[in-house]
């Protein structure tokens, strides 16, 4: 059992480096198509946010329904602090993370004494006032107007305009940040936090502080949320609150659904299938339907969604998980069980 | 009675207009292993929620190692040395056999989000280290081969197991066992007190709850009994076999 | 005299938003105690009842039967929408079930959309244009009506849950869905009607609500959600509360927006909501859990 | 009356069912003896529909049982008083006890009212607490009202998941004998799994030992009590003696 | 969703966005109409010089990003000769950054002046827009307040881009007409019931009421108004300028004033208008394509596509040849005005491209001349 799980290791590993040379080669793919291109790119900002989100909904066990109100402050920050305040883009990303991090903090202590639907909804509620400040604090964020003319970002000193670069930035950040995520699952820390999803009273009584680790998990996710924010702020250079309202949020709880919190890769497939399921319906819905318009795309995207949720409630990560796990687990299964046999009728009496 | 390890003193719990403890004091030295019995809603779990912090007293006060530990929150205690299982067994029934056990060691590990994040060396030798030890643990309760098992499925009886093992591995100083042979058949009863008079050979003290006397009567080195919330009888396992009001109140006429 | 007819204007105004509130807080609570699920997609069973409504009337149809006729209509929807979706994902997570009922909002927004467009249409009063006037306030008798209405439904409700055994079935549903089932609740059963009945409650809202403010495709999710904020401030699974809570929400956003400023009312109602949550983290009128270890 | 004819079954890939063979006679209780994991609670849960047999079959009185509808087997006169005793939390004790009676309910409201009465009478304990939530009672009185809100659906065969679970001495005693009383009087056939086998073979006419999911013996339950191999492997006698 | 309608081989290729579904699909679902049908109409008079022309329109979903997607798109894959769109502001200041940095010539339907005069001073030698700017209407409106000596007024707008965009107008230009709010509030888009906030406006006791908004709920706030007794006359946004905020408002909408395009009132115009002959024609055809009435966004589109044709004609489809042919139009009677181009303007309309409506007896009835 221990060589297959080396085994299964061993093949992880060569699917990990597949999938990097994919994502490295993939701009050669679609070369000089900055639409794909930019593609990509959101759904890579997407997808950074969406790791925050795995982790707080996969393994803290807490949705959700605010997230882009984070997303918002990153972008809102870096926005203001180098437009306005002359800093550098960096600086003003590291900057947002902080706020970000500060303001979950705040939120996260008196929020996380509640539980599922209560927690959602004040999430839900935490959403709409920050947006509410969005759109009102006209001083910083330019209201309703939007905010525009902010600067790219710069690598030592020289500007990011164009989208390969900015794709491979991107890239790196969402890999760094799925490896950060994934480390976390993987040691104590993961573990504390997946035991407070089974047994909150359990996990106190055996030394896990359950608010310390809820709320870490929460700026943490506020944090990636907050760096895909500022990265997004300079790649349109226009931002408004809308794109940081409840709507956007909900969306991001539909990715991170969809690609499935049990996994720290679900952010990433789930915003990527997000933005291709609405690209490809963009692309078939007028070939079934040449005349309907967009609303056409929404009923699709609805049914889609219910379909796919009740047939993977775990989402896509969970599927491959599931059939990943039969397909090296039923070899020891079965000298389990027979182990299991001997030793609870063979040894008694 | 400063040399006690755990000391319960006037401790009382009403909810509303249930007196569920009432005036309970007591003490467990170390290495011991004490029992507490009672008849049904006798007050013992309330007892046990409120030694290990999961509920606050409404009266009196617990001392753990010297110190009174009264409002201090059960992941503080089971730092300090105090760990504990439940009568409706709270399983994390979703992780394997082996990671429920791993969280039983948290508190031996110091690893945080950061040196976790950047898997710093610290976090992978003490990563090691936990699954070591919680494999370990398991094999000495004989449940290694389930290791890989989802807990959620185990049968009722290993789960309760499980609950030992993975309150058991950070090898504290104190253990509450809320009925820890309930669901196991005598056969398997008798194997599990072996395990627990191991353990107490190591140096781990007890104190738990449970009906079934005969394991009672074999391993305690002291029994308390509880009836209505009051403390009604304490002293050796013959002394309580023969106490009328224990008799009247708990065990029957003909028992043992 | 002036202050206080103000005062009533505001009250009234308070009320009339509140009952729309309340008729799918109602909507809300039902469902969530039977089958555990928060419907977001409970708002747009009143548009779907509003613009049935309209359109029904507009065919020249018998006021009352259009109005029982689409109730009618959203009720299957909405039992249609039970068998589909919710009872194939039973099982599923909280988010994902979550998740689903908004996609589900999306399929009825499209369809909406896709049926009426994207203009607002008008229906007309119950009964004329008249108004009561009221210690110097104007008050129309459709907000008498929805009142009425909303305190009727839950009057009705309340008989039937309270008085009957079935209150405590439905009770148990959703508590521990395997008890229920071994005491031969038919657990499918009930959730089926408690989705259609609260769809019908949603309808009735919708068309309650469409004399006062027009009916379009996108008016369900503001109403949703503030139905949800009632039921929630109330305690998600208890109707009176819900109601209270309703009515609580609707007063509160019309006096704020009276004698202070209407630019922060959305911002009101939900500061509201994090104000009940962190101080009563089960709602305004949480009964007992029952847990413990 | 029940009649079970090698029925197997499985838990995902795990073959828990090994063809069991079992038969419950009008008015019998029969007792179920194994070790943990043998697949006791299995064979309840697939009597009571909770899951489906892969193979075999299951005849209650001569017709056989649909599968995996819980709530309809409960209509035919078959109740579980599961495992883990699955208490409703937030409702009151008195509620568990209505809705216990949940089927029957409307058919005879008068029997129901006679019914309650005389399951408080059973249990004293729970008549001092009838407004509790059912959530907050300790492990035995919990134990109680899952026993107690069986008996409130007077089925004609009880299913019992370990009924003396966390009870104290005394009460096991009691309710043993109480269910004694009920197959003696009101002729309810019923099947035990217990743990405390001594208790259940005392109380049982007939029983069955489960081992790996198969049936490895059976008979009388005088007689084994009087087995040497029940004894050394169920009650720990060997030591005891 | 995507739709291209064909041309031949030799064609010139022209994207377009709308944010035809979503929120803010009345105003971009009669755009996108328009466009196809001009398309259409164009082609089948055999284009221009023999080229036809291939209309490729995204449909942005009333949503930033997919608009600029869409822009990429449409710049980078589809290689468009121009692009025209953009229905509201947010959309069309996503996209302009992309827009200069490719080079293409462009033309937004949206309001904002933030689009051709960036408080940034930002670059915006390829865009140009076609509609109003909301200083242009509010202009418009407060000519007409002071005409009528209405000065101490009650300002209400709608809570959202729209309405706050109004009012910061309003509140730039108000001085200058000599007009003064006596009170200023918001309400929702989604309101149900503003008699709370007309309590107050009431007590105010303004000579006009302003009410800033699009249909549904200023038809809400106009019937609230009148059923709380308030006698004061109500001007309104150009907003309302559809048939269902007569519906909506009912016996309450009957009074109300409010600057519009001639579109709406195009038959009342007199022979001598220039416009007339161009609007009446527009009418007609779009309500035979399309059943119902064109709206002011539609003519939009209108002029968008025709400045661009123009252009076109003139510049060939070199694109700078293109932009500075749309820079120098001049007198092009347009939908929504004569449009007078210039360097520093690159949307070319005053005040005088609106005139002010009235309702009565629930129809729209010119008000001036
Ligand atoms: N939160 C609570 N609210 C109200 N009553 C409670 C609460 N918790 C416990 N009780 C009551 O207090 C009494 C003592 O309960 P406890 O669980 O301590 O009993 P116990 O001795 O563990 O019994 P058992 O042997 O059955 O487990 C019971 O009657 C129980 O119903
Ligand atoms: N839901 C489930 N999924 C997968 N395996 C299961 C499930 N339930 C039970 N099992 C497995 O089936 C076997 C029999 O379990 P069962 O609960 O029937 O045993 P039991 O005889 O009742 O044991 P106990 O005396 O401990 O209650 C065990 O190996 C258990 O792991
Ligand atoms: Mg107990
Ligand atoms: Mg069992």
């Amino acid at each position: 059992m221990e060589q297959d799980q080396r085994m299964a290791d061993g093949w992880k590993r060569w699917l990990l480096l597949a999938g990097a040379a994919v994502w490295l080669g993939l701009p050669w793919l679609v070369f000089g198509n900055n639409y794909v291109l930019s593609t990509l790119i959101l759904i890579g900002l997407y997808a950074l946010v969406g790791t925050g989100m795995t982790l707080l909904m996969g393994y803290a066990g807490q949705i959700s329904l605010g997230q882009a109100a984070f997303y918002g402050i990153g972008a809102y920050a870096s926005a203001y602090l180098t437009a306005h305040a002359g800093w550098p883009a960096w600086l003003a990303l590291a900057a947002g993370a902080v706020l970000a991090a500060l303001v979950a903090l705040v939120v996260g202590i008196p929020v996380f004494r509640l539980r599922e639907h209560y927690l959602a909804l004040a999430t839900l509620g935490f959403g709409v006032i920050m947006f509410t400040f969005f759109k009102e604090w006209k001083g910083i964020t330019g209201g309703l107007n939007g905010f525009f003319g902010i600067p790219p970002i710069r690598i030592a000193g020289v500007p990011l305009q164009s989208d390969l670069p900015f794709y491979y930035l991107v890239s790196l950040f969402v890999l760094a940040g799925v490896w950060f995520a994934r480390n976390i699952v993987r040691s104590r820390v993961g573990r504390a936090l997946r035991a407070i999803h089974g047994s909150e009273v359990a996990a106190n009584s055996l030394g896990v502080n359950i608010t310390k680790y809820k709320l870490q998990i929460f700026m943490l996710s506020a944090v990636y949320a907050s760096i895909a924010g500022s990265l997004y702020a300079h790649y349109v250079t226009f931002i408004n609150p809308d794109l940081f309202g409840i709507v956007p949020s909900i969306y991001f709880l539909i990715m991170v659904v969809i690609g499935g919190a049990g996994s720290v890769w679900g952010g990433l497939i789930g915003a990527a299938v997000y933005v291709c399921l609405g690209e490809w319906l963009k692309a078939v819905v007028p070939l079934l339907l040449p005349d309907a318009g967009g609303e056409f795309e929404i009923v699709f995207f609805g049914l889609l969604l219910v379909i796919m949720l009740i047939y993977m409630p775990n989402g896509l990560t969970g599927v491959a998980l599931k059939g990943w796990r039969r397909f090296w687990k039923t070899g020891w299964r079965r000298q389990v069980d027979s182990h299991k046999a001997r030793s609870i009728g063979g040894e008694r009496g | 009675m400063s040399a006690m390890l755990l000391e319960v003193e006037r401790l009382s719990k009403s909810f509303g207009g249930v007196q569920a403890v009432q005036d309970v004091s007591f003490g467990v030295a170390k290495g011991e292993m004490v029992a507490v019995i009672g008849p049904n809603g006798a007050g013992k779990t309330t007892l046990f929620n409120m030694i290990s912090g999961v509920i606050p007293p409404t009266g009196g006060s617990v001392r753990f190692q010297g110190g009174v530990i009264n409002g201090k929150k059960p992941h503080e205690l089971a730092m300090l040395g105090m760990t504990r299982t439940f009568q409706n067994l709270q399983l994390f029934s979703d992780m394997t056999v082996l990671e429920n056990v791993m969280v039983g060691f948290h508190t031996r590990l110091t690893g945080g989000i950061f040196s976790a994040g950047f898997r710093l060396p610290l976090a992978r030798r003490e990563e090691k280290q936990a699954q070591e030890q919680a494999f370990s643990c398991l094999e000495q309760i004989g449940l290694a081969h389930l290791a890989w098992e989802r807990a959620g499925t185990l049968p009722y009886g290993t789960q309760r197991l499980v609950e030992i093992a993975r309150a058991a591995v950070s090898r504290p100083s104190l253990i509450l066992l809320d009925e820890p042979m309930a669901g196991l058949n005598p056969q398997e009863s008798k194997q599990l007190v072996d395990v627990l008079l191991a353990m107490r050979e190591q140096g781990f003290t007890f104190l738990f709850v449970e009906h079934d006397m005969e394991t009672v009567m074999a391993i305690a080195d002291r029994i308390v009994v509880l009836d209505y919330g009051k403390k009604i009888a304490e002293g050796a396992p013959e002394e309580i076999a023969r106490h009328p009001d224990v008799i009247k109140a708990y065990l029957g006429e003909e028992a043992v | 005299m002036e202050a206080w007819s103000q005062f009533v204007q505001l009250l009234f105004s308070g009320l009339t938003v509140g009952s729309i509130y309340a008729l799918v807080a109602l909507g809300f609570v039902i469902t969530y105690s039977v089958t555990g699920i928060l419907n977001l997609a409970q708002g747009d069973f009143a548009m779907l009842g509003a613009l049935l409504c309209m359109t029904f009337v507009n065919s020249g149809m018998p006021f009352v039967l259009a109005i029982g006729l689409s109730i009618a209509a959203v009720m299957a929807v909405g039992a249609l929408f039970e068998r589909l979706a919710i009872q194939p994902a039973r099982r599923s997570s909280v988010a994902v079930l979550i998740i689903i009922t908004i996609g589900a909002s999306f399929v009825f927004r499209g369809i909406a959309l896709l049926a009426w467009g994207t203009d607002p249409y008008a229906l007309r009063p119950f009964t004329g244009h008249g108004a009561l006037e009221v210690f110097g306030a104007v008050i129309q008798w459709q907000s008498v009506w929805a009142i009425v209405i909303s305190l009727a439904s839950f009057a009705a409700l309340h008989l039937f849950f309270q008085r009957t055994y079935i209150g405590k079935a439905v009770a148990a549903c959703v508590i521990n869905p395997f008890a229920a089932r071994l005491m031969g609740i038919d657990i499918r059963k009930m959730s089926l009607g408690a989705v259609a009945v609260s769809a019908g409650l949603g309808a009735l809202a919708g068309i309650v609500i469409a004399p006062i403010s027009g009916a379009s495709y996108d008016m369900g999710m503001m109403i949703g959600l503030k139905a949800f904020i009632a039921a929630v401030v109330g305690g998600l699974t208890n109707a009176p509360a819900a109601i209270a809570g309703a009515f609580l929400v609707g007063l509160l956003e019309s006096f704020a927006e009276g004698y202070l400023s209407s630019g922060y009312k959305e911002a009101i109602s939900f500061g509201l909501l994090l104000l009940v949550l962190l101080f009563m983290p089960n709602g305004l009128f949480a009964k007992m859990t029952g847990k413990r270890v | 009356m029940l009649v079970l004819r090698s029925v197997h079954v499985h838990h995902g890939h795990l073959h828990v069912l090994k063809g069991v063979d079992l038969h419950v006679g009008e008015g019998e209780i029969v007792a179920i003896v194994g070790a943990n994991g043998a697949g006791k609670s299995t064979l309840l849960g697939t009597i009571a529909g909770v899951y489906a047999p892969t193979e075999g079959e299951i005849l209650f009185e001569h017709k056989p049982l649909p599968y995996g509808k819980v709530e309809h087997i409960v209509d035919k006169g078959i109740c579980l008083v599961p495992e883990r005793r699955q208490i409703f939390d937030s409702l009151s004790v008195k509620d568990h006890l209505l809705l216990g009676a949940y089927r029957r309910q409307r058919r005879d409201r008068q029997e129901v009212k006679r019914d309650y009465e005389r399951v408080l009478g059973l249990f004293p304990k729970l008549q001092t607490m009838l407004d509790r939530p059912g959530g907050l009672l300790s492990g035995g009185e919990q134990q109680m009202l899952a026993i107690a809100r069986g008996l409130m659906a007077r089925p004609k065969l009880l299913l019992l998941d370990e009924p003396s679970l966390g009870l104290a001495p005394l009460v096991v005693k009691e309710v043993m004998g109480m269910l004694r009383g009920l197959c003696d009087q009101f002729h309810t056939a019923m099947i035990l799994v217990e743990q405390n086998v001594r208790a259940a073979l005392q109380t049982a006419d007939y029983a069955y030992v489960l081992e790996r999911g198969a049936i490895v013996l059976h008979g009388k339950a005088a007689e084994l009590l009087a087995d040497e191999r029940v004894a050394e492997a169920y009650l720990g006698a060997a030591d005891r003696r | 969703g995507k739709t291209a309608t064909s041309g031949g081989e030799d064609e010139v290729k022209i994207g377009a966005i709308f944010s035809a579904s979503g929120g803010a699909a009345p105003l971009g679902k009669p755009e996108m109409e328009t466009v196809k049908m001009l398309v259409e109409q164009w082609n089948e008079q055999g284009g221009m010089d023999g080229k036809k022309i291939k209309l490729i329109a995204y449909d942005d979903k009333s949503d930033q990003n997919e608009a600029v997607l869409s822009t990429k798109k449409l710049i980078e894959q589809d290689k468009v000769t121009a692009i025209i769109g953009g229905t509201i502001s947010g959309n069309s200041l996503a996209m302009i950054p992309q827009i200069e940095k490719a080079g293409i010539p462009y033309i937004s339907l949206a309001a904002s002046k933030q689009i051709v005069n960036p408080s940034d001073g930002s670059s915006r030698h390829w865009t140009f827009k076609t509609a109003q700017g909301d200083n242009i209407v509010i202009q418009k409106l407060l000519g007409f307040l002071k005409e009528k000596g209405w000065t101490n007024v009650a300002w209400l707008n709608v809570a959202n881009a729209y309405g706050t965009s109004g009012h910061e107008e309003f509140k730039h230009y108000a001085p200058e007409y000599g007009v003064k709010a006596v009170i200023e509030e918001e309400f929702e888009a989604t309101v149900d019931d503003a008699k709370a906030m007309l309590t107050r406006v009431k007590k105010a006791n303004p000579q006009a009421i302003i009410v800033w908004g699009t249909a549904q709920e200023s038809a809400v706030v106009t019937k609230n108004i009148r059923q709380l007794g308030i006698e004061s006359p109500i001007v309104e946004s150009h907003g309302i300028g559809t048939k269902s905020f007569i519906d909506l408002a009912g016996e309450a909408a009957n009074g109300v004033w409010f600057p519009a395009g001639r579109i709406l009132v195009a038959d009342q115009l007199p022979d001598s208008d220039p416009q007339k002959e161009t609007l009446l024609k527009y009418k007609e055809q779009f309500e035979k394509a399309y059943g119902y009435a064109p709206t002011t966004f539609g003519g939009h589109a209108w002029d968008a596509f025709h400045l661009l044709v123009n252009a076109i004609k003139e510049g060939g489809t070199d694109k700078e040849k293109i932009r500075s042919a749309l820079e120098n139009t001049k007198k092009f009677i347009g939908i929504s005005g004569v449009f007078h181009m210039s360097k520093d303007d690159h949307t070319g309309l005053d005040a005088d491209s609106l005139v002010m409506v009235q309702i009565q007896d629930g129809k729209f009835v010119l008000a001036e001349q």
